[in-house]
């Protein structure tokens, strides 16, 4: 039998760090988390200065102008968080199925299902009061959405397909199924040189936040987003899905139900890609054709992997890249950039903020004097 | 010698000698710095201060590389072969001249002739992952003499061999030995060993040299409490009671390996209350498929398993109401999130209830500190803090951990599976002691190891299993030696 | 004070076919004095193309609008333009109703008219009566394209076929050249096209030694002896007519259309492969279009499955909106709109 | 057949032809990334890679008026993204995944930026070498003429087939990928292992890129690669690994994205969206057909982290 007096070496092993190491130690792990991406984010800016002064633009310009662009004023605030809203959805259709180890980039196709869904049902109800309709075009999306990335889950559970192909397969061929619905048997003879389906019609779209045009969507990314941090970090199903994330034999040899978290947080992922679909039909475009496939699940994935997967990291990030397109228009009216300008800093900024991952615990100053 | 990781002192002024022609053996507990002091010495770490002496004249080793250019050569505590690839392949590719093109033929003639002259036989053409870890062992071996290293470190070496492998293998290490040909340093866990096959002995405990000797001039007696110290060791409780009912039923069980083979074939078994099975055979007969298939890790292909009577799928509801335990090997692989704190990994099990879950869903944080601490401290788990990732404790100090978790409570059914591969006797001791116990309190343990004297020394009743079935049964008591061992073999 | 004019591409600007196209006539506009052309390009056709051209109009002052791609009109731009009333958009390709804002517009231009000139032009030249169409979707606007170079093709040669080929979207290079080769494999050996940049098609069958007629610009610079002549956009010269309307305090239509009457189109000058005869009745019917006296669509007019679409004696002129909700394919077209 | 169609022929034969045809990028670029990924990485990266390859080898061919020099360019524009990707890779806890991505942005951004001036000239063409001279069939003869990269990419498939069971480079990668302890032990860098496997990678994904711009379809513009990269990175995981079946698993990718304009050609229309869909449905469906979840992805190198 263990003996239970207390051994000298694990004593001293178990006791918290001794006494008061001073604030910077105590929060440095939060101090990191804001000080790096920033840093990352400054250098990054720097070197697409130089980019452009090599093409002979003021990069000085290019700063102002992007602040301008993106957060410069009321009207640029809101256009950068109308352009965030469905990214943060989109994004936890990767961060999501990470926490199980799963690497999911098929948020566009879970997008184009939850649009065509939301408005098939909406579509399927014309006449009933638009609440009803709203409340039933957030199911279908959700659950359009949900099934179609499920299915990703299933096929990895049940045949051992490997995910990260099999969901960007399925963005092709839920591209393929909505354009041929689109141009088929759901197309509205009147929509003529956009091939579409009906319209929801007005009275059942969503709108925008009092005060503001930006859209619902922004509140439903929060909320989603928010709710995702919670389920993660302080429910037992996160709990379980964490472990499962981190190692599935240990996930099984202590009986955690492995296909069922994998089918359950896929289902929660697509979800929320559907429900981006679903914003873009209801409070955008009013019925789906294939301007819905504007790439939005393509940089969710972007911001899930600078969020490093964390759900509420995702809000910052989504903003950022808002703010970013936001700008990119500025940049091509004022000084000259083509559109492309926008991919290479989005490109610089992740390069950076990526390989900023590699300093932390390492900054000096911050592990106090030992 | 110093080396230090971070503000951890891992080797503190520590001096090691080697005569040449000599066969000399590294003792310590687990994490007292041996591994830390060879891969220093091989140039895998740098150490802080001190410096290495070959042959009288001091020599800078910046890596591995130029370790094997003074003809120094190490078999690594894990496995440094390629599972994916062939024995040939490893081998060849481990020269430190292999050509640009390989002309194949040609290599293949000149192993063939290398392991004529050998000892002990590796099939060349077969891939690493489905040879057993004692062939393994033994290719790592070779694999260095194949490289003509004249000074060769082993770090725990026998760890993976039954007791008739080890020895052969050390053998015919010591045969060379004197002979002249080779010196060797030794890490290891078993006194036996260091008795039967070493010159000298140094002895390390917590990062510090702890004493020195010629083995002749030396008891296994003296050298534990040179390691140990002070420290008081587990007492492991007789063995009381006798057994009761059937709890643990295999019917037919099959199971496949990851390849598609079948591993497991139809084998049956039934394990008592009050009962300790000990499953024996050499690894990759199929043990590891059965503990997988016991621990959900793996789905059975045909076949049934009953716990008390109750069919079972290795659900959490059926492991919770069966009372069931699993303590798997290489934990940190097997039963552990590496990234998780110490404290989640030891509330695997319970989790999802009062006290850490309030309403059955919401987690309830103070309780997994609170728990952890009571664990760390009865279990003498060697943690910095709960909320230390579990990757960062030394591989004794995992074990305990995932003891504490699964021991915890009252345990019906238990199954180990080599509990105890790679850990220093106080450890072993204690592991020993706690199966013993729930043994005595009336679990069902299915006890899986290599390690014959580890199944000698605890199980009722011995069953050995060969290609995936049961050959051999008999009570422990009654058991042949020689018989066990032939039908481990496979004769 | 400057106006200031806002162009909104989807695609990019220089993409040697539609967007380009606009471009062009962007910059016809930059040269003249008091006018700010400010572009944007990429912009894709959801809600960010309505905060484009707030953002044009909030932080550059725009005025006058041209968003020019098919899909920003509804939602997006009927939106802006209600919210906005006192400024002017002018949409292209769009169908302004009734039911539109009034500082709204759309124009448009009758390239079929330049198609069919190209038909003529292919159907002399062909030696197999096999045309190819190379066409992304099978919607209005691509159908009418497709209905004029075939009935065109069919003045010079009656029993002239066009296979056409959807390749599903605007910018496809891989797939608008298979599609070439495999309209060519089946035996066409004069092949036109209706997607973003013909570069491909034009390149690609050129290689293979078919004709080509071009589309949105001028290609025959990409291949000399294959071209034959193309259907070309000409908003040079109706940007800067537009802002001269504007600024004379003339009313733009709401709904502007015009062919080469009009100068919106106009037809690539023929290559050396198209023969005397071929260039006599084409310039003939284009000398008849430019003067207003021809209809294309006349009946009696039947589609591919047989039926009658227009009966005989229907003359559909250019400016029947009925022609602008176009969803056959008329007889000789080889393919289906779904 | 006297008016020189071939009727209902035309679908094997553009299968045929656009096996050959539209093959190639996915073939280098999945041998590229099977070499990357045996030595333990992964670089999502590779459709940045094909992209700026592409307009480099066109920008180069036009300058330089030799097309040779524009393939050179694009494998050197290409190793050197590669190279960024490892070094990027080598820092400590930077996730591979994530920096592919990354990569894959910033490399399609550069290149449409740079690539503005170069979509309407016309750059020299890589030759074609006419191995249909036998026939009489134009078609066949089309469909037979065959780009000399082409033929590199095929005889490339074996060369490192064989390579990576004989040469010492070729088990170096492999042990990098299937276990850094042994690399390590052996007294190799692994991450300078690595920085080689991604450079060559890059290198051959370049090329890829050139036979887009400058053979089949044969010009510069920003739709031209439109997902091939990304989808070859996918055909790696679907040809476990194993360059021999990258290449067939290449060839069918060819054949089927040329069946949806075949079957339109001889009037199969309806439902056309869904027969341009055809490569991935296939994929899909041979990757249900044989995977299964009771065996680990044969051949998966341990080390990857997206197998895992
Ligand atoms: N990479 C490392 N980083 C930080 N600390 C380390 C590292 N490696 C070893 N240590 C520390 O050095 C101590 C000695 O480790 P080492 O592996 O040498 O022990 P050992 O004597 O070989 O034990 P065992 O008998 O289990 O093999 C460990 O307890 C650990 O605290
Ligand atoms: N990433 C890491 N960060 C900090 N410490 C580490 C890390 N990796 C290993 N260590 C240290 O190294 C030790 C682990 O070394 P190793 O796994 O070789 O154990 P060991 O010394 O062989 O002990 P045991 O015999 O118990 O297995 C731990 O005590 C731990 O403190
Ligand atoms: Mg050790
Ligand atoms: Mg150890």
């Amino acid at each position: 039998m263990t003996t239970e007096t207390a051994d000298p070496v694990s004593a001293v092993g178990a006791v918290a760090p001794a006494a008061d190491a001073g604030f910077l130690q105590r929060h440095g792990a939060t101090i990191e988390y804001v000080l790096i991406p920033g840093a990352a984010l400054v250098g990054a800016l720097a070197l697409f200065g130089i980019f452009v002064a090599l093409f002979g633009k003021n990069p000085l310009d290019l700063y102002f102008y992007m602040y301008q662009g993106a957060f410069g004023t009321w009207f640029s605030w809101q256009n950068t968080l109308t352009r965030a809203a469905p990214l943060i959805l989109t994004a936890l259709c990767t961060a999501l199925p990470a926490q199980l180890g799963m690497v999911i980039i098929g948020g566009e196709g879970a997008l184009l299902i939850g649009a065509l869904s939301a408005t098939s049902a909406a579509l399927a109800l014309q006449g009933m009061p638009p609440l009803v309709i709203q409340i039933a075009m957030v199911c279908a999306g959700v659950i359009g959405g949900g099934l179609w990335i499920m299915l990703s889950g299933a096929l990895r559970q049940y045949r051992g397909v490997n995910e990260t192909i099999s969901s960007l397969l399925l963005v092709y061929i839920a591209l393929a199924i909505l354009n041929h619905l689109v141009e088929g048997v759901m197309r509205d003879p009147a929509s003529l040189n956009k091939p579409s389906t009906r319209e929801i019609s007005a009275v059942n779209m969503i709108g925008t936040i009092p005060g503001t045009d930006v859209h619902w969507g922004l509140v439903f990314g929060l909320v989603a987003a928010v709710a995702a941090y919670i389920l993660i970090y302080h429910t037992v199903f996160g709990f379980a899905a964490r472990v499962a994330g981190g190692n599935i034999r240990a996930a099984k040899i202590v009986g955690l139900g492995v296909g069922r978290l994998i089918l359950t947080i896929c289902f929660l992922a697509g979800g929320a890609a559907g429900l981006a679909g679903m914003v873009e039909v209801a409070a955008v475009q009013g019925r789906t054709n294939a301007n819905l496939a504007a790439g939005y699940g393509f940089t969710g994935i972007l911001v899930a992997f600078l969020a490093r997967q964390n759900p509420l990291a995702i809000i910052p990030v989504a903003i950022l890249l808002g703010g970013i397109s936001a700008s990119g228009g500025l940049l091509q009216r004022r000084l000259g950039l083509p559109d492309a300008s926008v991919l290479v800093l989005q490109g610089i900024i992740f390069v950076f903020v990526l390989a900023s991952d590699a300093l932390y615990g390492r900054i000096g100053f911050l592990k106090g004097k030992s | 010698m110093t080396m230090r990781f971070g503000d951890f002192l891992a080797l503190d002024n520590v001096e090691l000698k080697v005569r040449p022609g000599s066969f000399h053996a590294l003792l310590g507990e687990n994490g007292a710095g041996k591994s830390t002091l060879v891969k220093c010495i091989m140039g895998y770490y740098h150490a802080t201060e001190g410096d290495i002496l070959v042959g009288g004249r001091e020599q800078a080793i910046g890596n591995p590389k130029d370790a094997h250019a003074l003809g120094l050569g190490m078999v690594y505590q894990h496995f440094t072969l390629v599972p994916a690839m062939t024995v040939a392949e490893n081998l060849v590719l481990a020269r430190d001249d292999v050509p640009a093109v390989v002309n194949w033929p040609k290599e293949m003639k000149e192993l063939e002739a290398f392991l004529a002259r050998m000892p002990f036989k590796v099939p060349l053409g077969a891939k690493v992952s489905d040879i057993s870890a004692g062939e393994r062992q033994k290719c790592e071996i070779l694999k260095q003499l194949y490289l003509k290293r004249r000074f060769l470190i082993l770090d725990e070496p026998t760890s993976v061999l039954t007791p008739a492998e080890a020895d052969e293998v050390l053998g015919m290490l010591r045969d060379m030995v004197v002979k002249g040909e080779l010196t060797i340093l030794m890490i290891t866990h078993k006194f036996r060993e260091v008795m039967a096959f070493a010159d000298e002995v140094t002895i390390l405990r917590r990062g510090k040299l702890a004493g020195h000797g010629k083995v002749a001039e030396l008891t296994p007696d003296a050298m534990a409490r040179t390691m140990i110290g002070a420290e008081e060791l587990t007492v492991q409780p007789a063995r009381t009671g006798e057994a009761g009912k059937a709890r643990l039923e295999l019917a037919k069980l099959r199971a496949l390996d990851d390849a598609g083979a079948t591993a497991v074939h139809d084998v049956s078994l039934t394990v008592r209350a009050g009962e300790i099975v000990g499953i024996a055979g050499v690894s990759g007969n199929g043990q590891r498929q059965l503990v997988e298939v016991l621990a959900g890790q793996r789905e059975a292909e045909s076949g049934e398993i009953r716990v008390a009577g109750d069919p079972y799928h290795a659900s959490r509801e059926e492991m919770r109401r069966h009372r069931m335990s699993l303590l798997p090997e290489e934990p940190l692989k097997n039963a552990c999130v590496g990234g998780m704190s110490v404290a989640d990994n030891i509330a695997f099990r319970e989790f999802d209830r009062a006290p850490f879950a309030s309403g059955g869903w919401w987690l309830n944080r103070g309780a997994f500190r609170d728990d952890a601490r009571k664990k760390i401290a009865q279990y003498k788990i060697k943690t910095r803090t709960p909320e230390t990732p579990i990757s960062a404790l030394s591989g004794g100090n995992v074990q305990r951990a995932v003891l504490a978790r699964e021991l915890a409570g009252d345990v019906e059914v238990l199954i180990a599976a080599n509990p105890c591969f790679g850990l220093d006797f106080a450890a072993v001791a204690q592991i020993h002691a706690e199966i013993m116990a729930a043994r005595n309190r009336g679990a069902a343990v299915l006890l899986v190891s290599e390690d014959l004297d580890e199944l000698l020394e605890l199980s009722d009743r011995l069953v050995v299993m060969f290609h995936g079935e049961f050959v051999y049964e008999a009570r422990t008591s009654e058991a042949d030696l020689t018989v066990v061992g032939r039908h481990m073999a496979g004769h | 004070a400057e106006t200031t004019i806002g162009f909104i591409y989807v695609g990019s600007r220089d993409d040697y076919g539609y967007n380009q196209a606009h471009a062009q006539g962007a910059a016809a506009l930059k040269k003249i004095p008091g006018l700010k052309v400010i572009e944007e390009e990429k912009v894709p056709e959801t809600d960010a193309v309505e905060k484009t051209i707030e953002s044009m109009i909030n932080l550059d002052g725009a005025t006058l609008l041209f968003p020019t791609s098919f899909g920003y009109y509804n939602p997006h731009m009927v939106k802006m333009a209600n919210k906005y009333p006192k400024l002017r958009f002018e949409h292209c390709g769009g169908l302004w109703s009734d039911k539109d804002p009034k500082n709204a517009g759309s124009y448009f231009g009758y390239i079929d008219e330049a198609q069919y000139i190209s038909g003529i032009v292919a159907g002399y030249t062909s030696k197999s009566g096999k045309l190819g169409f190379v066409a992304a979707k099978p919607i209005p606007q691509v159908l009418r394209n497709i209905n004029a170079f075939t009935l065109g093709a069919r003045l010079a040669n009656p029993k002239a076929t066009t296979q056409v080929i959807f390749t599903g979207d605007w910018s496809m290079p891989v797939k608008e050249a298979e599609a070439t080769n495999s309209l060519i494999d089946q035996g066409v050996d004069v092949l036109t096209c209706h997607v973003d940049g013909p570069k491909t098609m034009v390149e690609n069958a050129a290689r293979r030694g078919a004709m080509v007629c071009g589309y949105h610009t001028n290609q025959s610079a990409l291949a000399p002896k294959a071209y034959l002549t193309g259907a070309e956009w000409n908003w040079e010269v109706l940007y800067p007519k537009f802002v001269k309307m504007i600024a004379a305090g003339e009313v733009i239509p709401n709904f502007y259309r015009g062919g080469l009457k009009e100068e919106v189109v106009k037809v690539s000058p023929y290559g050396e492969a198209v023969s005397a005869e071929a260039r006599k009745h084409a310039d003939d019917i284009k000398a008849k279009l430019a003067a207003g006296n021809y209809v294309i669509f006349q009946g009696p007019i039947t589609d591919n499955k047989g039926n009658t679409v227009i009966t005989a004696g229907t003359e559909r002129s250019q400016q029947d909106p009925e022609l602008e909700k176009m969803d056959y394919l008329v007889e000789g077209v080889l393919g289906a709109t779904s | 057949m006297a008016d020189g169609s071939i009727g209902l022929w035309t679908v094997p034969l553009a299968v045929l032809g656009g096996a050959i045809r539209v093959s190639t990028p996915f073939l280098f670029v999945s041998l590229g990334e099977c070499i990357t990924e045996r030595s333990g990485r992964i670089n999502l990266g590779l459709e940045g890679t094909l992209v700026m390859g592409a307009m480099s080898a066109y920008g180069i061919s036009y300058l330089s008026g030799s097309p040779w020099l524009g393939v050179l360019a694009a494998g050197i524009t290409g190793a050197m993204l590669g190279a960024l990707h490892a070094g990027i890779c080598s820092l400590p806890r930077v996730n591979d995944v994530a920096v592919g991505i990354a990569l894959m942005l910033f490399g399609t951004g550069l290149a449409f930026y740079l690539g503005k001036p170069l979509i309407e000239p016309t750059a020299p063409r890589l030759p074609a070498i006419d191995f249909g001279w036998w026939s009489d069939i134009p078609q066949l003869r089309a469909a037979l003429r065959v780009n000399v990269l082409f033929l590199i990419g095929v005889a490339l498939a074996p060369i490192l087939y064989w390579a990576f069971r004989t040469t010492r480079w070729g088990l170096l990668i492999r042990t990098a990928g299937e276990s850094s302890d042994a690399a390590r032990a052996m007294g190799h860098s692994v991450l300078l292992i690595r920085l080689r496997a991604t450079m060559v990678g890059g290198f051959l994904a370049g090329i890829g890129g050139s036979f887009l711009s400058l053979f089949y379809p044969g010009s510069w513009n920003e739709g031209l690669s439109s997902g091939q990269g990304i989808t070859a990175v996918a055909l790696v995981i679907f040809a476990r690994w194993d360059p021999l079946l990258c290449l067939w698993a290449s060839l069918a990718f060819g054949g089927a994205a040329a069946l949806g304009p075949a079957l339109q050609s001889v009037g199969v229309t309806s439902g056309y969206h869904l027969f341009n869909a055809a490569p991935y449905i296939l994929t899909l469906a041979i990757m249900i057909i044989t995977c299964s979840p009771k065996r680990t992805l044969t051949g998966a190198p341990a080390e990857l982290s997206i197998t895992r």
